[in-house]
């Protein structure tokens, strides 16, 4: 069979396919207790403007910064003041109690879709403080934190969830697909992936103006596999953008787990050593750990020392979305046996350990949290829930697909007027 | 013979396949497992095995490049693409690919596969789960398009697809898997379960590619539609009283002419009904043909009914969705023309 | 004022707008130091700087990705997809992201870019280097579509759609970049410096997007066409002595439906021809339109000359090429109809 | 302007976007004398049922059996026979020969169009003796020594080229896009990369199936920048698939240099470790290097012990196509300046060192090979060139669209027969 010798395949096995599949599944027990979690502290901190290849043991390894008594350890820990931590537990605890309001929302029928971002809270919070105001960013939809520690009315997120006139995308979005130019929040897209090269472009536009403003990407283990991640990584390292490309690995894609993703032969910050990029990967319930990754990068990144891919290490505490019942292909209890905890927990504890906080402040905290969500409910529900939108300004509806309304599309709202019993 | 919704008949179809031909292999975002988030993979994996049915990286292009290569070897990839508004990662091995095997290598490599993706709206999807892309593959040559609208058809379809030799882009219409629709959006739904077109046996059968359906017998206009809108377009010609000839095209690539021609030339009027984006959709095409082909036997325009010309709007779905007022309107204009 | 070949002039339009806009910047494969496999690009890096306009991967996804990107910069890219037929794999970022962005954030968010590539056949470049896929973009709200026939048009096009506020898809035809063509293959070249459309101011001027051209005035026939197929349609008509009027449209999306309408109510024919495979066409769209608006001036059916519904076949060429014959036939029908 | 620290963006220099450049451009005296050239014989080889891992450093290396004098040495020596060598050497004097001959009949206006893959015969003739026969290619346009090797006929290769009678396609594709189901060669795309995912599903179904034949997927430098390139990538991995992923990287893309796909920050072959792929980066000018580098991955494939990334470190010694003159982006004598040699000389040189040849052996093979193809050439002519083509058998044209003939491609048939006049 063979040109060079034709016997050689006489012991060769059936070749199989490897299918790969989760360790549990519902009905099973979930035990994490064989995976390696490395301590905090270890990881070393390159320079900034260290070769890339100085990063490369890291994408196989964990920054962690809190350790278990919640003290921050180690060449990684960014120092943040007090102040700050606990702005950011606020947000932090802010973006949870938000995810269970609108999550119950949608169950009340007020609208269509909700997404949360449970357990995954500390890293979209603690780049926002890490990074600057003006900064770009390319989210996908689990990344409510930045908008949330950036200040955006709760209000106007809600607003957008119900579609309601208080929606500056005039209803046009599936609920949670935010967008604001004001607070470097480019809008969300349905389709997976496509923000990854458009993050690039953007730090490579800042780049050819010269500017000081670097743009940030997000994705999600499961994306990972598009093509547009592929672009990203290639068009960031050719022209050393001024960019952070972000994996939020939370090990789930819907009801598909990171190996199908690729994740049992390599982290995904592996990847970045591929293309000769920076790469961290990072306890992404561990917000200093964030804030000390994204802070290393951000710094890189503006002395055009180049790119960084960081993964973010998590787990999707909680189902894909509305429209998603995990229980269906994964063990109830998951979320509680994975080792690295609750990002808010962690965080809490570390600033109680500090002596800059306590549990009576906490439940204040919570408690004014819930009292602010409510509040910004009740004033974006005075101006509408989805039922009852797409009635009244049908006519909006063709505006916006070009600068002007071309003819068609004049004589088509025209036609919908009618329709709609408005002419 | 079983009681089957829309899913669960395409579900039995991949089942009879899967049992008859152990070259068919199923794969796509969440089909394993857990059955595809429409479920309509469910039990595949359980029964046949993880290497005949498994989930797939989420990259439509690499699951229809590694199907092309599964279809080169010799298997029959039935492959899902979890909503049509996802395809288009995939689209240039679709179109470059899938579609020109055949012809660029004069039938050495063919590219007998399915590539199923559920489309349209009416669900509050949004931009990016509402879409009715099939004129974006009826322009490419080499690949057939067919789109059922009963459970029914949908299997008997699905199975004839699959034993096509050609590859097959097979629309699913989402906003009918439970029930027809015929487009009240405030009125409760109903399910599939009481209409004959439920009763599907349980074992092998095809209904033909290329061979539309005539639907409703009729003598004034003859409707052409597909999909969703076939009951919608159904039940504006009761409400409206009209007798209508509705022609549920079923395959729109190849298409059946046969029967198009035949009954406009009866009626002498004819109204095009599509879910897309207007311009350039496959109405179009349709409008086309029938004006080429009938237009001695016209007593007036060809009439279009369809969606705007704009991306599907979140809150504005049923401002958007062609429904029963627009369609009446057409109807009454092409009456009265 | 010069004499300029289309090449020449698309290049002038990138000058003119480079200097005036310091945001235009210029990216796509080969388009760099070598300027581009056509050449459109000659200069600009010399010009403008590696930073203004540079090589880019092979990554047509990539290309209009992180064009999208410099657009919400604040930039006006402007691309080349080196062949239409490669702009698939960048149809997920074009049709997802590009059209969709004004419209999905209510205007926050604009894409001013151009993606420039050539397209269509008669060079004998196979499957791959003759594709006239426009009809994939004019099914999809948000883009406008360009295709320029002559140099003063491409420059003036070329810069009006780098100033338009909208993306625009301009597509190139590059059979006649360096001499107009008559559909005779078998005859010598001409040069466009014979021709009066070859005289290009040097400074900058717009054609207006969404203005056809009537390149022939008469009484008997309209013919719709654009690109390549205007010269084609041209000789066609003057060698079978018919009155027609022939309409460059220029632009597809948004269409001079105003000069459509008039000139086929004067002449009550009409004959759409385009270049690219049959089903599904802009023909579609654009017999669609007429017969929708003007059936009662109708004196016959629209017709269409179209490629044929096969892939380019590279030894074929001038089988599949909608020729001289095509349009002969296609004229003495619809004029005897 | 930073949410945790306002002034620390005071001392950022301005951003800057980064052009990859090539060292040279016409008018400039090349000189690769800083290029590192590992030395043959260095490499570890590992054993093929390795874990990835272990690759790695070789990822960066370059596998290298001839040394200066033309002996193989160290553990990559595959220790081929000498009959095996003779004929290597033979088919990569053929594919040169016919490369020659073919451009020059595009010149001479008898097609319109040729590819060479001058300085890179090893690559495709050294990878077919590794392989077994059977075993699947998926080519891009520059490894007709695939064909040559498994001894598809000359004759056949030209008739494709000039669309004649003889062509089994029918005259439909560009010339040198072969397709031969019988000779393992899949039919090649003008759109570059796609093979690449289809080769990976190739050998997903052979694994499926149980099978023991293995797939190879073949990319240049230029095009690894597409997402199929991360699609394939990522599924290969994903499911092990039984697959040997190579990227022929000649340095240049048209008139983009290697450096406009990553190059000047990663190998090629780099990127396997991203995935957690067996990655090698092997001398392509060495035909023992290649064969030992192939046979160490198809060894591991058939295994089940997993897919292999290979770089083929090579030089497109010509222009891109007939349609391209390099001279307008690179020094003129850059091939000659590169320092890994010609193939064929360094083959020639390893069977003298041998004993195995000699300068009179040589030439009459290379006299031997002018004669066969041009033997070829006369035969494929008297079927046909280019121009003559297209105007018989018209009807062909519709054929294989679909297995069965549509309507409307019945109804078009007729009308290009009236046309044509044969009505
Ligand atoms: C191109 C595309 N394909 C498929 C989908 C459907 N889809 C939506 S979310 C999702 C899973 C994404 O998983 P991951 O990237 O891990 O992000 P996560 O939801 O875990 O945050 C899928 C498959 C999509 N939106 N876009
Ligand atoms: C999708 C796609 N984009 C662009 C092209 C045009 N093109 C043909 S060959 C080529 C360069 C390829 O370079 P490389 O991959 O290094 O292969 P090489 O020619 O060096 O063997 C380009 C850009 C194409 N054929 N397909
Ligand atoms: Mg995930
Ligand atoms: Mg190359």
């Amino acid at each position: 069979m063979s040109d060079a010798d034709p016997n050689s395949r006489r012991n060769a096995p059936a070749l199989a396919l490897h299918v790969p599949e989760p360790p549990y599944r519902p009905g099973d027990e979930p035990d994490f207790s064989s995976i390696v979690v490395p301590k905090a502290g270890e990881a070393p901190r390159p320079d900034t403007a260290a070769h890339p290849r100085e990063t490369f043991p890291l994408t196989d390894h964990l920054v962690r910064v809190l350790d278990d008594e919640g003290r921050a350890v180690g060449p990684w820990d960014p120092k943040v003041d007090p102040d700050t931590l606990r702005k950011m537990l606020r947000d932090m605890v802010t973006v949870r109690v938000f995810d269970d309001r609108m999550y119950r929302a949608q169950r009340q029928g007020k609208t269509s879709f909700y997404m949360k971002c449970t357990g995954e809270e500390a890293i979209a919070v603690a780049t926002a403080a890490a990074m600057h105001r003006d900064d770009m960013h390319f989210p996908t939809y689990r990344q409510q934190g930045l908008l949330v520690s950036r200040g955006y009315p709760l209000v106007k997120m809600m607003c957008q969830i119900y579609s309601n006139p208080g929606d500056h995308m005039k209803g046009r979005q599936l609920p949670i697909m935010y967008s604001d130019k004001e607070h470097g929040f480019f809008s969300i897209s349905g389709n997976l992936g496509t923000q990854y090269p458009q993050a690039v472009g953007w730090a490579m536009a800042s780049a050819i103006k010269e500017d000081s403003r670097i743009a940030m990407g997000w994705i999600g283990d499961g994306a990972t596999a598009e093509g547009d991640f592929h672009s990203a990584m290639t068009f960031a390292t050719v022209y050393n953008a001024p960019v952070i490309l972000a994996v939020v690995n939370n090990q789930w894609a819907i009801s598909s787990f990171s190996g199908i993703a690729g994740a049992e032969r390599a982290t995904f910050a592996a990847r970045a050593v591929g293309y000769g990029m920076a790469g961290l990967r990072v306890d992404g319930n561990d917000a200093l750990a964030v804030y000390a990754a994204v802070q290393w990068a951000s710094e890189r990144a503006r002395s055009n020392n180049g790119p960084t891919l960081i993964e973010f290490f998590t787990y999707r505490a909680e189902g894909h979305s509305t429209s998603d019942d995990p229980t269906g292909y994964r063990p109830a209890g998951e979320a509680q046996a994975w080792p690295l905890g609750d990002p808010i927990a962690r965080l809490k504890q570390h600033l109680v350990a500090l002596g800059e906080w306590d549990d009576e402040r906490h439940d204040a905290l919570v408690k004014e949290a819930d009292a602010e969500v409510r509040a910004a409910q009740k004033e974006a529900e005075k101006l509408g829930i989805l039922p009852e939108q797409g009635r009244s300004n049908i006519e909006s509806m063709f505006d916006d697909v070009y600068a002007e309304l071309p003819w068609n599309l004049q004589e088509q709202r025209a036609a919908c007027l009618k329709e709609a019993g408005h002419d | 013979m079983a009681v089957m919704n829309m899913i669960q008949a395409i579900n039995s179809a991949h089942k009879v396949m899967m049992a008859r031909d152990p070259d068919v292999v199923v794969f796509g975002e969440d089909v394993g497992y857990f059955g595809g988030v429409f479920r309509a993979t469910e039990g595949l994996q359980r029964e046949f095995g993880k290497t005949r049915c498994f989930d797939a990286p989420i990259s439509e292009g690499g699951i229809v490049g590694t199907a092309v290569g599964m279809a080169a070897y010799g298997l029959k990839p039935v492959i899902e693409i979890q909503f049509a508004d996802y395809i288009y990662p995939g689209y240039d091995q679709i179109v470059s690919e899938v579609a020109r095997m055949r012809y660029r290598t004069a039938a050495e490599w063919t590219m007998p596969m399915v590539i199923r993706t559920p489309y349209g709206g009416g669900i509050f999807g949004g931009q990016t789960h509402s879409q009715s892309p099939e004129a974006l593959f009826t322009h490419v040559a080499g690949l057939k398009v067919v789109v059922p609208s009963t459970p029914y058809d949908a299997k008997g379809l699905l199975i004839a697809a699959i034993e096509d030799p050609d590859p097959v882009v097979f629309f699913e219409p989402k906003r009918i898997y439970n029930g027809p629709f015929d487009g009240h959006h405030d009125r409760p739904v109903t399910p599939w379960a009481k209409r004959a077109e439920a009763e599907v046996p349980d074992g092998h059968y095809t209904v033909p590619l290329g061979k539309a359906q005539v639907v409703r017998q009729g003598a004034e206009l003859t409707v052409l539609t597909y999909g969703t809108m076939v009951h919608v377009a159904l039940a504006a010609v009761e409400e409206n009283g009209i007798d209508a000839e509705v022609i549920d095209l079923r395959t729109l690539v190849p298409l059946d002419m046969e029967t198009i021609e035949a009954s406009v030339k009866k009626t002498g009027r004819c109204l095009v009904v599509q879910e897309a984006t207007r311009t350039s959709g496959f109405a179009s095409e349709l409008v086309t043909l029938v004006q080429e082909r009938c237009f001695y036997h016209l007593e007036a325009p060809v009439e279009r009914v369809t969606g705007w010309d704009t991306p599907y709007p979140h809150a504005y779905e049923w401002a958007y969705f062609p429904g029963p007022k627009r369609l009446k309107f057409a109807l009454e204009k092409v009456m009265a023309d």
